[in-house]
């Protein structure tokens, strides 16, 4: 099986193969032994050429994203089929290079009070909205610039992670 | 001198953990309390006994007089040990307990509340001869009052809550155009945090130290100090790293700031443990910043060096005991770090998360010591501080430390949430901090945009490589799963087929 | 003098995680070895590398000399620490080691082949001008010269393996009807042991404590001790508890002990870290026992008093540094206390339990360290020792030790098998350990027919209480699933119904 | 609900009532208010009048037996309905009061020797079978007199925990 990962910045092309009862990995090109054992329903212990890793690979409910714990570290990775990524690619359909153009809620949290209204033009930096979570305020800064397209919440309203607190439209 | 026999902890995580260890250390019966969020929170688990005391937000059980008190009767408690944060520096609630019949683990209430405001801090200080930062208070409601006022001092300015703490109610301003909404933001955190929004004004050190003197005095007049701690690496005005001894204390200095924390404890007839802290400037003069009447998060260093178990020492002290220990007795023992374990994510800005520890492993081993407020499967909720364990390392000497602090916090194993673990990692690294050369603003100058780098090209490599494996042989599981099921099915078939087949008159 | 970059742990358990500890708090590669039943142990998670070298059973894995030398090649180590247990005191191992060009982390071959034979270690030690207990050795194939020789020492005897160590092979034989058969058990034992059925008998002490000095030399001709051990509880010859220092123990008396046990280094040309076991006899007069070539299972209360890091200091002295330690360095801070948690019955005559971790969850906070090798959901096997993990408390006088030990017991959350966690906390209790007044014949003596009340009257009907509230909860919780399946059929019952009276032409 | 419950030698007769959103459990006449909190399929927190205990309660998997796991003890506890327990004691079929005939293998391991045959009789501390189990050899000994009446593994044979070894016939 041929897997397109990425993490971050980085891309992985990744084929496996499991032969007399050994898995093979090969990563870019280099080929890795691989020995893994699962611990529970997500944790294993694997063994990557010899080096030993704790791993806790999560899905995340949607589509190709994964989290994976390992070393002290959350990492988010998305991971795919070789060839279905490559398709895609063609087509110019690569979902993760979109500009993010909601705001989530980054924790459950009361909100506050929003700095921005509907129509607003916000810059890099900008304040966008306070949310009080774990005792402390929090001011959401917007990533980028951009016009607010909607607001989804209001003031005083208790959100959960995830939850859609505004829209943009791209300042261009 | 009156023994106490059982103590109701009014705090939850880590500290009322901490103080259910110290309880148990001596024979004294704990008592929990919770709010519904924590029915099955570790501290209850690890208590002796546990009362329930109201609804999830703090405000309806952790910081309500009525309903601690109730529990503390209710289980014929003799004392309450208020931890730190929720009633620690609660004078009303400390004279509530004296009224009651109730030893409160702590100063007196006048003591609490003359060194609870900063603007009558900053009063006793300046009887108590130690130095000052420029600073004044102002007219609240007055903001031209304020802005000249902060002119005068000059930018940068730091406004604080006159009933602050923990970084709550803090504020920087760089210049006047951002005077007005810090004050106001800086204001309203001051009233939901203490029910006190007055701030007042301090000049802004831009590259000071955080050094702070652990004191320890009991009723009949004695005092010591336990040396200092250095927790300059700070986040939002929070500790995240400290250690002791600090990496640039000299005895004399040592010996100087002892006693200006002394001295103000006998100027405020201080009683128990108590931490004055001090801003040190690049120049090594220092500053008064305030006290902390009550246990500091960062004891653990302080115990690791000296060996005193300053939870037992304060239990002694309210029984009315006098002190065993004499300034000589106290001396340094290695060095100790700790890491704060919070469920925050560093490149958010440090913002708090929440969720379940579906894995939670501690750290263990020679030198590693940690004070947890949760187990596995644990749930951080959101209503209390991310804040969720500290660890806490000794070593014979700071390298010795870091070693070892860089081994267990690969160590600790969570999943669930984000943490501020691999922030603490990076920071192991970082050539600054482990030549000593730190301040309060170390994360701003060496992580600029929170960029940590947490993840290196080889670990995104191996991690990309874990993730593959494991959808891998899920995959392959599955396709075993339904081929093996597909041969069951072609066996019925077979099955049915000659059965038809006999039906039908055939012979096989 | 050669830096070792990379060492093989050719061990497994709580010893191989100490191991790997160590190594990452001074940045060197650890690898881990693992047999097929260890494929997911918690020292193969721990490592920064593992290797698999063979079959469950250690004479086809851990003990496989070829295996551990081919596992070291394979991945470039320069060093192969062997823990204690398996290949640890085998001399031919060691050799094998230097002829592969291999730093063994351990003494000499020569050193270990002599002192590993009780009988070789016996002269030594007379060399050395070390009291000995009164005992001899014979021919093995004449059981009349055997029963003659015990005869003139006087019974009790005890028979001891002359290849032996952890009380494998060793049998006390309390009158002369017995010796026959007590002599074959312990030479079988002996055989499938160490494959060296050998055995010498010796005066049995009644009452002695063991009471062991940690020695520690270098290739220089420096050598040091680090106090005394006292490990007089024991089961079956082996240890359960030990502490640090002996509450027995004199200035005078260690002074004495520890130039004694330096001598024999001497005359042995010790290098690394060693231990000299003696008997101390109710008048305070000691007896050599033999010397353990390895590092000691309870290293660990002498690093907590010493705050030296043993493995640290085996693996400098391994590359050659002369030791940086002088005798007036090693103090004695505090108190520090042992106790082995293993899989066992205790009232089932510490019979060994297999099983699998349901929960586990460490002790923590001030004053308490771990040493485990397994961790939640791991599976104790059956193939190895029963000793699990290691649970040391500090504290600053055996007093606070005591007391810390009895918290940090009840804290450990284990279910799943049995432990010897309930028999250390009763020892806690026992008022002659409290006191110190101890010795080898502590369990016999206060426990005849092991029988240790683990469960207070009080327990009992609390556990019953938790039984019978589970099954109260899991019986209603079905009852009101039914009752709710029920609920849903008859709404399906009325719904039909009602459908049905539609299609009679009814009208509702 | 009313229980008969055994722990070694005590037994309680416990009543557990639900009422008004609380378990009410009497113990031998002794009220006492209990809250109980799952951890997971088998562990608890429970406060029984406010006293804090974390257990762990397994079944067996036969009739009636339990383990519960408190306080770093592992407690074998019988539990059934009191009732029944009642008529059971009256028709003399306590069970748990039967003198146990047989030899079960108390751990898993090798069987290396045996020192009894079928037809001996044996005192009360006599070796009967040696089993060698994590690298110790273990000299099982009769808990009583009785005589052997057959035995049903050999040496050299592996057995697991609860096997069968030897059965007695009472020496009376």
């Amino acid at each position: 099986m041929r897997y397109s990962v990425k993490i971050e910045d980085k891309e992985f092309d990744i084929h496996i193969e499991y032969k007399s009862e050994k898995y093979i990995a090969t990563i870019d090109g280099k080929e890795v032994l691989v020995d893994s054992h699962k611990l529970g329903e997500s944790r294993s212990i694997m063994l990557l050429n010899n080096k030993s890793f704790e791993v806790d690979v999560r899905s995340n409910g949607y589509d190709n994203s994964k989290t994976v714990f390992v070393l002290g570290q959350e990492i988010p990775v998305e991971i795919e089929n070789y060839n279905l990524a490559q398709l895609k690619k063609k087509a110019g359909m690569s979902s993760s290079t979109k500009m993010d153009l909601t705001l989530k809620a980054p924790m459950p949290g009361l909100i506050l009070e929003f700095k921005v209204s509907v129509g607003d033009s916000v810059k890099k930096g900008d304040p966008l909205v306070i949310i009080e979570a774990m005792k402390m305020e929090n001011v959401i800064k917007a990533a980028g610039d951009a016009v607010v397209k909607s607001i989804s919440a209001e003031s005083g309203q208790s959100v959960e992670k995830g939850d859609l607190i505004l829209e943009f439209e791209s300042d261009e | 001198m009156k023994k106490i026999k059982k103590i109701l902890i009014a705090n939850r995580g880590e500290i009322a953990v901490r103080i259910i260890r110290a309880c148990r250390d001596i024979g004294i019966t704990s008592v929990a309390v919770f709010s519904d969020a924590d029915a099955s929170a570790y501290h209850v688990r690890m208590a002796d006994e546990a009362y329930h005391i109201g609804a999830s937000p703090s405000s309806e059980s952790y910081l309500v007089h009525d309903n601690i008190i109730k529990a503390t009767k209710d289980s014929g408690s003799d004392a309450i040990h208020p931890g730190y944060g929720f009633l620690a520096e609660n004078a009303t609630f400390a004279q509530r307990c004296i009224d009651e019949n109730i030893i409160f683990i702590g100063p007196k209430p006048e003591t609490i509340a003359l060194l609870g405001d900063k603007l009558e801090a900053r009063k006793v200080a300046i009887a108590s001869d130690m130095p000052l930062v420029p600073g004044c208070e102002f007219d609240n409601e007055n903001m031209e009052d304020a802005l000249s006022k902060a002119s005068e001092i000059g930018y940068p300015i730091l406004i604080k809550a006159a009933a602050g703490g923990g970084g709550k109610g803090m504020r920087v301003v760089d210049k006047p155009e951002d005077f007005k909404e810090s004050l106001k933001r800086a204001s309203s955190e001051a009233i939901s945090a203490f029910g006190d929004g007055r701030v007042y004004i301090e000049k802004y050190l831009l590259r000071p130290r955080h050094i702070e003197i652990q004191i320890l005095t009991d009723q009949h007049g004695n005092g010591i100090h336990l040396n200092e701690r250095e927790c300059s690496i700070q986040r939002r005005h929070q500790k995240l790293i400290e250690e002791s001894p600090s990496p640039v204390m000299t005895p004399e200095l040592r010996k100087k700031m002892g006693d200006a924390a002394l001295r103000i404890c006998k100027e405020t007839n201080y009683v128990g443990a108590g931490t004055v802290e001090f801003m040190v400037d690049e120049d090594m003069s220092f500053f008064f910043l305030e006290v902390n009447t009550r246990l500091q998060v960062e004891h653990p260093v302080t115990e690791l060096v000296t060996g005193v178990d300053l939870v037992k020492e304060q239990i002694a002290v309210a029984e009315g005991a006098k002190l065993t220990l004499a300034q000589d007795d106290i001396g340094i023992n290695g060095h100790a770090i700790e890491c704060r374990i919070c469920a925050e994510d560093p490149q958010q800005n440090f913002m708090p998360c929440t969720g379940t520890l579906n894995n939670y492993r501690l750290p263990a081993g020679p030198g590693v010591r940690v004070d947890s407020g949760v187990v596995i499967y644990s749930e951080v909720p959101i209503y209390y501080d991310p804040m969720i364990a500290k660890m806490v390392v000794w070593g014979k000497d700071r390298t010795e430390a870091i070693e070892r602090c860089k081994r267990a916090l690969e160590e600790y194993r969570v999943s669930g949430l984000k943490t501020t673990i691999g922030f603490c990692r990076v920071v192991m690294d970082n050539k600054k901090f482990v030549s000593g050369d730190i301040s309060t603003a170390f994360i701003n100058e060496e992580y600029p945009n929170h960029n940590f780098v947490l993840l290196s090209d080889e670990l995104k490599e191996q991690a990309a490589l874990a993730v593959a494996v494991d959808t891998f042989i899920n995959e392959r599981k599955i396709r075993l799963d339904e081929e093996s099921n597909q041969n069951k099915k072609s066996e019925w078939k077979n099955h049915y087929r000659k059965q038809a087949v006999k039906r039908l008159g055939g012979n096989s």
